[in-house]
C-alpha cells in the first residue's frame, strides 16, 4: 500500500470504529490507539512533505476512482501539506499531554478519545479536501465533536457553552449549505478547482450573495467578529487539552476554509478589504476584552480570537510577504497558544479559583511551569528572540510595504495592550503573594514532555527561523498560485 | 393545471401554518407534533418533485425519529414553554479526574 | 428594540433570499446541454448505467461518486451517538440502574408490535439491500429498522437491546465500510474504488461494491439510531 | 392557462414555503426563550433548506433519476430526469441534521437536569 493523503482520514476512522470493541479487550488500548494512529500520521506527513518538496508538485488523490470534477479528491500541496503536518504534530503532542486523562473512569475516557480523534480528523479533512460539499461534511464532523467535547465536564458550565456553540454552529452550517446550493446552481459542479475556473461566468450580484453566505458560515469556526460569541465559553469550559485543540487545529481549519474560499474560489477584490476590516474589528475588540478578563482561560480565549483577527488582516493584505507572515503566525499561534493552554490549565488545576488573582505566587512554587508559561506569554506578544517576534515583524513589514501605515499603528497599539495583560499574569505568577490554599498536583510525565517540546520549538524557531521559513514560503506561493491549483487538479488523468 | 395549483398552494399553506403553529404554540408537545406535520408535507413535496430517495429518508428520519427524540426530551424536561421556574440552586455532579 | 432589530434582520434575510431565488427559475434544467456533460449532474445521468450498472443514480452518487461524503456522514451519526452518550453519561451509584421513562402500554399495542416488528425489520432490510435498484438505501433502511425497535420500546417497558450487541454491529459495519475502501487502496486502485465487477443492470447482485457498502451503512445506521433511542429512553436512573 | 403564469405560481408556492420555513425557524431561534423551542426552530430552518435543494434540482416534466427496465434507452434522453446531485446532497444533509438535533436535545436534557428549568432567561450562565 503506497502512502497517500487518504490515510489521514481512513485510518483514524477505522481506529474510531474499532475502539469500542478494543475497549472491551483492554482498557489501556483506548488510550494507546489514538497515539499510534497519530504517530503513524506524523510519519505519513514527513514522507508526503518530502515528496511534495522534492517534486514541487501537489499530490492529488482521486477517491472512488473518479477524476475531478466527477468525484471527490484530496489535495496535498505544499500549502495544505504544511497545515496538515502542523495539525498532526500538534494533535500528537496534545495526545501525549492528555494521555492520563480520565484515568479512573473508563466509559468517558473511551468517548473522549474517540471524539478527540474525530476532531483531529475533521480538521485535517477540511484542509485536505478538494470538494466544497465534502468540506461541509468535515466541518460538521469537527463541529459535532466540538459540541460534545465542550460539554464534556459535568462540574462546570460545559453544557451551556456547548449549547451556545451548537446554536451558532448550526446557523453557520445552514448558511454554508445555502451558499453551496447557490454555487451549484451557478456553476454545476462542487469541485473547488472547477468552481474557481467557472467563477467568472457567475453574475456579480449572485457572486456577492454567495460570498457573504460563505463568509458568515465559515467565519464562525475562524472566530471572526461578530460570530465568535461561542469561543470564550467553549475555550474556558472545555477540558484543557480540548481548548488547546481548538486553538491549534479547529481554528486553523476555519481560517483555512475562509482563505481557500476567498483566495481560490472567488475573484472578488472587495473580499480582501473585508478581511482587513473584519480582522481589525476582531483584533481590537478581542484584545480589549482580554484585558478585562479575570479568568485565565477566558483571557487566553480572547487572546486567541485576537490573534485570528491578526491572521485575517495579514491575509487581507494579500501580498506574498503578508500571506507568508499570516501562515507563520498561524504556525506560531498553534504552538504558543497550546503551550499557554497546557501550562495555564495546570495553574488553574493547582489554585482554588480559575481567576488570575488566585494564581498569585504560583510561579515560585512551580518554577519550571512558570518558566514555560512565561516563554509562551513572551512569545505570543512578539518579543524577540521568541518565534512570535518573527511573524509579527513580517506582517508589519508587509503592511508597511503596502503603505498601510494606519494598520501598522493599530497593530502596534494592540500589541501594547497584549503586552499589558500577559505581563500582568506573569507578574502575578512570580511576584504575587503566594496563597497557601493550593493543592499540589504534579503534571504527568506526558504533560512535561509535550510542554517542553513546545517550548523548545518556540525557542528554536525564535533563534533559527530559517528552519521553518522555507516551508512557509513555499506554502504561501502555492496558496497564491490559483492557476496552478486549477490546472493541477483538473489535469489529473486527462 | 388548476388542480396542481390548488394542490401546491394547499401544501404551502399547510406547511407554513404548521411552522407558525409550532413556533407560537406554548404546549411543546403540540409544537413537536406540528414539526412532524412539517416533515410529512416536506416528504410529500419531495415525492412530487421526483425525489423518492429523499422523501423516504425524510419520512423515516424526519417524521418518525426526530419527532420521537423531541417527545422523549419533552418528557425529560418541561412540557410548557412558559414553565414556572423552580427556584432551586443548580446541582452539579462531581467530576472524576 | 431587540425585537425590532430581529424583525429587521428577518426582513433583510427574507428579501435577499427571495431576490436570489427569483433569479433561479423553478423547474428549469440547469444541467446545460446534457450531451456536453457540462455539469456533474449531467455526467452522472449519462454514465451511471453504462459504467456502474446501477439503476438508481442517487444511490450511485451517494455510495460511489461521492462515497467519501457518505463515509463522513456515517461518522457524523457515529459521533452524534458517542457525543449523546458522553453528554448524558453519569456515574451510577451503587444499586442504581437505568429505567425506561415509558410506561407499559396496552395489550393491543403489545400484540400489534409483536406482529409488526419482524415485518418492519424485513422491510428495512429489503430497502437497504435494494438500494441500488429502487428508491431507498442504507440510511432509509437503517432508520426503518430503528423505528421498528422504537415500536418495541414503546410497547414493552422492559424491552432492552443489549448495548454490547449494538456496539458490535456498529463497529463491525463501520470497519466493513472503511475496509472496503482500503481494499481498493491495497489492490492498487483508489480509496473506495469499485473494484468488483458491476454485473448487469437491475440484477440484485450488481453495481460492484455499492450494495456491499449500503448493507454496511444500513446495519450501522440502524445500530446507531437504536443506540440513540436507547440512551435517551433509559435516561432516568432509579434506586 | 398560461404556462408561464402557471410556472410562476408554482415557483412562488415552493420557494415561498422554503424561504418561509427558514424565516419562521430563524424567528424561533432568535426570539424564543425555551431551549426545546429553539431546537425546534433549528430543525424548521433545516427543513426549509432541504426543500430549497430539491426545488432547485427539479426539472419540469422530469422523472426521478432511477432507470427503469428500459433504462438504457432513456440514457440518451437524459434531460427527462431531474438533477440527481442536489438529492444526494440533501440525503447527506438530512442525516447530519438529525445528528445535530440529537446532540442539541441531549444538551437540553442536561441543562434541565442541572438548572431544573429549560428557559434561557432563567439560566444565568446561558446569558451571552
Amino acid at each position: 500500500m503506497v502512502i497517500s493523503p487518504v490515510h489521514y482520514i481512513a485510518l483514524p476512522l477505522l481506529a474510531a470504529f474499532l475502539m469500542p470493541l478494543l475497549a472491551k479487550v483492554n482498557r489501556e488500548l483506548v488510550r494507546i490507539i489514538p497515539g499510534v494512529v497519530l504517530t503513524y500520521l506524523l510519519f505519513v506527513s514527513v514522507v508526503l512533505m518530502q515528496r511534495v518538496t522534492e517534486t514541487g508538485q501537489p499530490i492529488i488523490e482521486t477517491l472512488a476512482g473518479w477524476q475531478a470534477p466527477w468525484g471527490i479528491n484530496l489535495v496535498f500541496s505544499q500549502f495544505t501539506g504544511f497545515l496538515v503536518s502542523l495539525m498532526v504534530f500538534m494533535a500528537t503532542l496534545i495526545w501525549i499531554f492528555s494521555y492520563r486523562f480520565k484515568k479512573v473512569d473508563n466509559e468517558p475516557a473511551l468517548k473522549y478519545y474517540i471524539l478527540f480523534m474525530m476532531l483531529v480528523t475533521g480538521s485535517v479533512g477540511v484542509v485536505l479536501t478538494g470538494d466544497i460539499f465534502n468540506m461541509f461534511v468535515f466541518m460538521e464532523i469537527t463541529a459535532i465533536a466540538s459540541y460534545s467535547l465542550t460539554s464534556f465536564y459535568r462540574d462546570r458550565d460545559g453544557a451551556e457553552a456547548g449549547f451556545k456553540y451548537l446554536l451558532i454552529g448550526s446557523l453557520a452550517s445552514t448558511f454554508m449549505l445555502l451558499a453551496i446550493l447557490l454555487l451549484y446552481t451557478q456553476v454545476g459542479t462542487l469541485n473547488m478547482a472547477m468552481i474557481a475556473e467557472r467563477m467568472h461566468t457567475v453574475p456579480v450580484g449572485m457572486k456577492v450573495t454567495i460570498l457573504i453566505l460563505f463568509l458568515t458560515g465559515l467565519g464562525i469556526e475562524a472566530e471572526m467578529f461578530p460570530l465568535n460569541g461561542w469561543a470564550p465559553d467553549a475555550y474556558s469550559q472545555a477540558p484543557s487539552p480540548v481548548g488547546a485543540t481548538f486553538a491549534a487545529l479547529v481554528v486553523k481549519a476555519g481560517v483555512y476554509s475562509l482563505i481557500r474560499v476567498i483566495f481560490t474560489l472567488f475573484d472578488i477584490q472587495g473580499a480582501y478589504q473585508y478581511l482587513i476590516i473584519m480582522g481589525i474589528i476582531t483584533l481590537i475588540i478581542a484584545e480589549f476584552a482580554a484585558m478585562k478578563q479575570t479568568n485565565l482561560k477566558r483571557m487566553l480565549a480572547y487572546s486567541s480570537i485576537g490573534q485570528m483577527g491578526f491572521v485575517l488582516i495579514a491575509f487581507g493584505i494579500g501580498t506574498k510577504e503578508a500571506v507568508f507572515g499570516a501562515l507563520f503566525l498561524m504556525f506560531n499561534h498553534a504552538i504558543i497558544k497550546s503551550l499557554l493552554f497546557m501550562s495555564g490549565s495546570f495553574f488553574v488545576y493547582n489554585s482554588t479559583s480559575k481567576d488570575i488573582n488566585g494564581m498569585s505566587g504560583i510561579g515560585k512554587k512551580f518554577p519550571y511551569m512558570g518558566f514555560l508559561f512565561s516563554i509562551g506569554a513572551f512569545a505570543i506578544v512578539g518579543l524577540p528572540p521568541f518565534s512570535g517576534f518573527w511573524s509579527k515583524l513580517y506582517i508589519l513589514i508587509a503592511a508597511a510595504d503596502e503603505s498601510m501605515l494606519a494598520l501598522v499603528a493599530i497593530i502596534l497599539l494592540v500589541s501594547i495592550v497584549e503586552i499589558v495583560y500577559y505581563f500582568r499574569v506573569v507578574a502575578k505568577l512570580y511576584f504575587g503573594k503566594p496563597t497557601d490554599k493550593e493543592v499540589v498536583h504534579k503534571p504527568t510525565f506526558g504533560g512535561y514532555f509535550s510542554m517542553t517540546v513546545l517550548a523548545v520549538v518556540i525557542l528554536l524557531v525564535g533563534f533559527y527561523p530559517d528552519i521553518i521559513t522555507g516551508f512557509i514560503h513555499r506554502a504561501a506561493d502555492t496558496l497564491l498560485d490559483k492557476g496552478a491549483y486549477i490546472s493541477n487538479v483538473l489535469s489529473m488523468g486527462h | 393545471m388548476i388542480f396542481n395549483i390548488i394542490f401546491f398552494s394547499l401544501l404551502a399553506i399547510i406547511i407554513l401554518a404548521a411552522a407558525i403553529y409550532a413556533v407560537v404554540q406554548k404546549d411543546l408537545l403540540y409544537a413537536v407534533i406540528a414539526t412532524g406535520v412539517i416533515s410529512l408535507v416536506l416528504s410529500i413535496y419531495f415525492f412530487i418533485m421526483q425525489a423518492p430517495d429523499v422523501a423516504l429518508t425524510e419520512a423515516a428520519i424526519g417524521i418518525a425519529l426526530t419527532t420521537i427524540i423531541f417527545v422523549i426530551t419533552i418528557r425529560n424536561t418541561s412540557r410548557r414553554e412558559d414553565e414556572i421556574p423552580v427556584n432551586k440552586e443548580p446541582d452539579r455532579e462531581e467530576e472524576t479526574k | 428594540m431587540k425585537r425590532a432589530f430581529i424583525l429587521l434582520l428577518l426582513v433583510v434575510v427574507g428579501w435577499v433570499l427571495a431576490d436570489t431565488f427569483s433569479q433561479i427559475n423553478f423547474g428549469e434544467s440547469r444541467m446545460g446541454d446534457i450531451k456536453q456533460q457540462e455539469t456533474v449532474g449531467a455526467y452522472y445521468l449519462n454514465n451511471t448505467v453504462e459504467k456502474l450498472s446501477v439503476a438508481n443514480v442517487v444511490t450511485a452518487i451517494v455510495v460511489n461518486y461521492r462515497g467519501f461524503d457518505t463515509l463522513g456522514e456515517v461518522t457524523v451519526l457515529f459521533l452524534a451517538a458517542s457525543g449523546l452518550a458522553s453528554i448524558l453519561y453519569r456515574r451510577k451509584k451503587r444499586g442504581e440502574h437505568d429505567v425506561m421513562i415509558l410506561k407499559n402500554s396496552s395489550q393491543l399495542l403489545q400484540t400489534g408490535a409483536k406482529l409488526i416488528f419482524p415485518a418492519i425489520l424485513v422491510l428495512g432490510a429489503y430497502v437497504f439491500i435494494h438500494g441500488h435498484l429502487t428508491p431507498g438505501g442504507g440510511f432509509q433502511g437503517g432508520a426503518i429498522i430503528a423505528s421498528g425497535f422504537l415500536l418495541m420500546f414503546m410497547a414493552y417497558k422492559d424491552y432492552h437491546v443489549s448495548h454490547n450487541v449494538l456496539t458490535w454491529v456498529e463497529s463491525i459495519a463501520g470497519i466493513l465500510f472503511v475496509s472496503v475502501g482500503i481494499w481498493g487502496l491495497i489492490s492498487g486502485a483508489t480509496f473506495l474504488e469499485n473494484i468488483l465487477g458491476t454485473g448487469t443492470l437491475n440484477d440484485l447482485v450488481s453495481g460492484g461494491i455499492i450494495p456491499l457498502i449500503y448493507i454496511a451503512v444500513g446495519f450501522k445506521v440502524a445500530a446507531e439510531l437504536t443506540g440513540v433511542l436507547e440512551t435517551l429512553l433509559n435516561f432516568k436512573t432509579e434506586k | 392557462m398560461d404556462p408561464i403564469l402557471y410556472n410562476k405560481i408554482i415557483s412562488v408556492g415552493v420557494y415561498g414555503s422554503a424561504i418561509g420555513l427558514i424565516l419562521i425557524g430563524l424567528y424561533a431561534v432568535l426570539v424564543k426563550k425555551h431551549l426545546t423551542k429553539i431546537v425546534i426552530g433549528l430543525s424548521i430552518i433545516d427543513s426549509g433548506v432541504h426543500l430549497l435543494f430539491i426545488a432547485v434540482g427539479f426539472i419540469k416534466g422530469g422523472t426521478a433519476p432511477i432507470f427503469s427496465e428500459k433504462g438504457i434507452e432513456l440514457v440518451n434522453q437524459g434531460t427527462a430526469m431531474v438533477d440527481p446531485v442536489p438529492q444526494a446532497l440533501v440525503l447527506t444533509a438530512i442525516v447530519i441534521g438529525f445528528g445535530v438535533t440529537a446532540v442539541a436535545l441531549s444538551l437540553v436534557i442536561r441543562l434541565y437536569r442541572h438548572h431544573h428549568t429549560a428557559r434561557i432567561d432563567h439560566i444565568k450562565s446561558l446569558k451571552w
